[in-house]
């Protein structure tokens, strides 16, 4: 493959475009983690989506 | 310590709101502003917390650290709570205690108005009553001697007023004073009463 | 019956759990695949080696406009049908499809300056793209703003459409201006047919880069259900405490 | 950590939260930026000759629209009674405030500056030279500002009361950064002067800027 006298453009392109690609995978996977990590630190503190024990009465 | 007023007179856009107010008080002591709405109880506040200007009349600290003015001694509590949405309760609370220069008792603050199980939570979460108590946390946080709180109990529940009526035992058994505008009783069994305006 | 199953936000994240293997290693293989013809692809007669660039160029800018039509489409799915997971579709959509528009644009000027001897002309279809990606960010900044995310997504659902119906007009009246300041000075080996030995690799390389779109796309659904629930979650422990 | 410190860390850190304005201006200036040629044309000659008092139109702009609230949300919570009771003087927490507020906003606008640059036809090197004047130039921009958004608060009237009373101020900064820019780029005045005068009111605004905004403050908030 011979990329002729425009070699540093080439590059610079596919080089950008894998730096953006990167990115999106980072911050797709970073926020994962991070919201993973809030759901366990609520869940372990007893925390739950529904109000659970609401509707019943309490003694 | 003593914080004594003469004569103290405030006046807005031209108009009079109070005029003639004298009251003296030694540390210890609380002292509850009552009166109508308009009264001025909460322009009597913003005065001593150096936010509006003395019309007329003579306000004094004394006894108290000598080079710092009545407003770098005091806590104001107002009628908003200062607190900003996007930034955790404790990082509130952080912020406030080292903005006003105080010691580092952030866990010793929520515990007292029984906020720790949120302090990792945005404040944009809170309640009206527990933002009222993230505010009232800075008052423990730092050590100040004048405490002057604008209708403290409002938006607090019962138990809320319980804890914050002994927060303030505590700061008066300690040697503090508290200036508080209230209309209705805020949990203080002995404190003397300033009426503004006409009877 | 499976789209309702699929209106569970709990029901969904089952099937994604279960689908972005597969689609990960689907867009892996599709990149390999794409880019070893990419590797193997004669030159332009024109562009010389540069239309290596295209092959980044093309899939980017059709995927930019994909994810918009992404966005309208969950948009009408959030005005009108008021589906929990069309807003969720939305809001994912827009950083990836601005994502890839930036990769158009960055691309089309590097591949500008060799070609045209210079990054950035105000050519009618650079122009539009442009304008496209200044789009993306009002919308991104409208998500940015809004605290409370139902009234965020309602607000850039109201943007996307109107930016639907707009980007049309935008286009027309860009080319409109172009030709009225610029006579066509740009060389530009449009119109004729492209030879199958550029057109294949490209073909493949838009599919991989279609793959990518929706398994980043999914993940970053996944993601924001995910941050609802800790929304919600968080709002049930200040009631609580 | 000292007040100052601690109220720069938290103004910064609201920036960049959810819902803070950080890169807005940012985001701001690129769109002003690219409307210029739809009213101009796309003549590159042209764009490259003008691009400079573009780019320093746009910043001028983006730099003190995005100032509108800065005191108001503090003014709005409370959070201003207890800035203006604190041990700090108000003017050193004003300046923490504009400090916070030009890293944020203001540094973005330099640090995009080469990429509009390029739309405009603008040489790289010498796009070199506007960044530098603009990097020189925002904070003046930001702490001319203080005194806008301050009165606006004071007055309690926002948007477009703050461009009406700081733009006028802001013409020496105008001068000097576009005669700098060009200087720089096509000669033939030498670069030096102007430069050394937009340092200078960068400078004098740092101090002007807060005392000017506290006193607003003082006397437009009882």
């Amino acid at each position: 493959m011979i990329l002729g006298p425009h070699v540093d453009f080439i590059v610079a392109a596919y080089a950008v475009t894998v730096f953006v690609v990167v990115a999106l995978m980072a911050w797709v996977i970073l926020d994962y983690l991070a919201q993973r990590r809030i759901l366990g630190d609520l869940e372990e503190r007893g925390v739950t989506r529904h109000s659970g024990r609401a509707g019943k009465v309490e003694r | 310590m003593q914080l004594t007023a003469e004569n103290l007179a405030c006046s807005r856009g031209g108009r009079e709101v109070f005029a003639g107010v004298n009251f003296s008080m030694p540390g210890g002591e609380a002292l509850v502003v009552t009166g109508r709405n308009g009264a001025g109880k909460s322009s009597l506040l913003r005065m001593l917390a150096g936010l509006i200007s003395i019309s007329a009349g003579r306000l004094a600290l004394t006894g108290a650290e000598n080079d710092a003015t009545l407003a770098e001694q005091s806590h104001y509590l107002g009628h908003q709570d200062a607190v900003k949405p996007s930034l955790s309760v404790s990082e509130n609370l952080r912020f406030w205690a080292e903005f006003l220069g105080g010691r580092d008792a952030i866990g010793a603050a929520l515990e007292a108005v029984d906020l720790v199980p949120l302090a990792d939570l945005p404040a944009a979460y809170l309640s009206a009553g527990q933002r009222r108590r993230l505010s009232i946390a800075r008052l423990v946080a730092v050590q100040r001697p004048v405490w002057l709180l604008d209708e403290p109990t409002s938006a607090l529940d019962v138990p809320s007023q319980k804890r914050l009526a002994e927060l303030m035992r505590g700061h008066l058994v300690g040697g503090g004073m508290i200036v508080a505008a209230a209309h209705g009783p805020i949990g203080l069994e002995r404190a003397r009463e300033l009426k503004l305006g006409p009877a | 019956m499976a789209v309702i199953d699929l209106a569970n936000p709990t029901r969904f994240l089952a099937v994604v759990n279960r689908v972005l293997p597969w689609l990960m290693a689907a867009t892996i293989l599709a990149f390999a695949f794409g880019l070893a013809r990419v590797m193997y692809a004669p030159d332009d007669y024109q562009q010389g080696a540069t239309v290596k660039i295209m092959f980044l160029h093309v899939p980017a800018a059709w995927l930019g406009m994909m994810g918009w039509g992404v966005m309208t489409v969950a948009a009408l799915g959030t005005l009108v049908w008021r589906h929990p997971l069309a807003d969720v579709a939305g809001k994912a959509a827009a950083p990836i499809g601005a994502a890839f528009t930036f990769i158009c644009l960055v691309t089309g000027s590097l591949w500008g300056r060799p070609m045209w001897g210079t990054y950035w002309v105000w050519d009618a279809r650079l122009t539009s793209v442009l304008v496209l990606f200044l789009l993306y960010l009002g919308v991104l900044a409208l998500y940015w703003t809004a605290e409370d995310p139902g009234r965020g997504s309602r607000a850039a659902a109201i943007l996307a459409l109107v930016g639907a119906v707009n980007i049309p007009i935008i286009k027309f009246s860009v080319e409109w201006w172009n030709t009225l300041h610029q006579p066509a000075s740009i060389i530009r080996s449009g119109g004729s047919a492209i030879d199958p030995s550029i057109l294949m690799p490209l073909l493949i390389m838009a599919g991989a880069f279609t793959l990518l779109f929706f398994t980043l796309h999914l993940a970053a659904m996944r993601n924001e259900i995910l941050r609802r629930r800790v929304r919600s979650m968080r709002l049930m422990q200040a009631s609580r405490a | 950590m000292s007040a100052f410190t601690a109220l720069l860390a938290r103004d910064m850190r609201i920036a960049i939260r959810v819902g803070g304005g950080a890169l807005m201006g940012a985001l701001f200036f690129l769109i002003v930026v690219t409307m210029m040629p739809f009213a101009i044309g796309p003549d590159l000659a042209l764009l490259a000759r003008i691009g400079p008092a573009i780019l320093w139109l746009g910043a001028l702009l983006a730099s003190l629209l995005a100032l509108d609230r800065l005191f108001a949300t503090d003014h709005d919570d409370g959070s201003l009674d207890l800035l203006m009771m604190g041990r700090m003087p108000l003017e050193l927490a004003i300046a923490a405030k504009g400090i916070a507020h030009w890293l944020t906003t203001g540094l973005p606008l330099v640090l995009i500056t080469p990429v509009l640059g390029l739309m405009l036809n603008v040489e790289l090197g010498a796009m070199g030279w506007v960044s530098l004047t603009l990097l020189a130039g925002t904070p003046a921009l930001t702490f001319i500002g203080l005194i806008g958004a301050a009165l606006s608060v004071a007055l309690r009237r926002g948007g477009l009361l703050l461009a009406v009373l700081v733009l006028p101020l802001t013409i020496p900064v105008l001068i000097f950064g576009v005669a700098a820019a060009n200087a720089a780029i096509v000669g033939p005045a030498p670069f030096g002067p102007p430069f050394t005068i937009l340092c200078a009111l960068s400078l004098a605004s740092f101090v002007l800027g807060p005392i000017a905004a506290a006193a607003a403050l003082r006397h437009g908030l009882e």
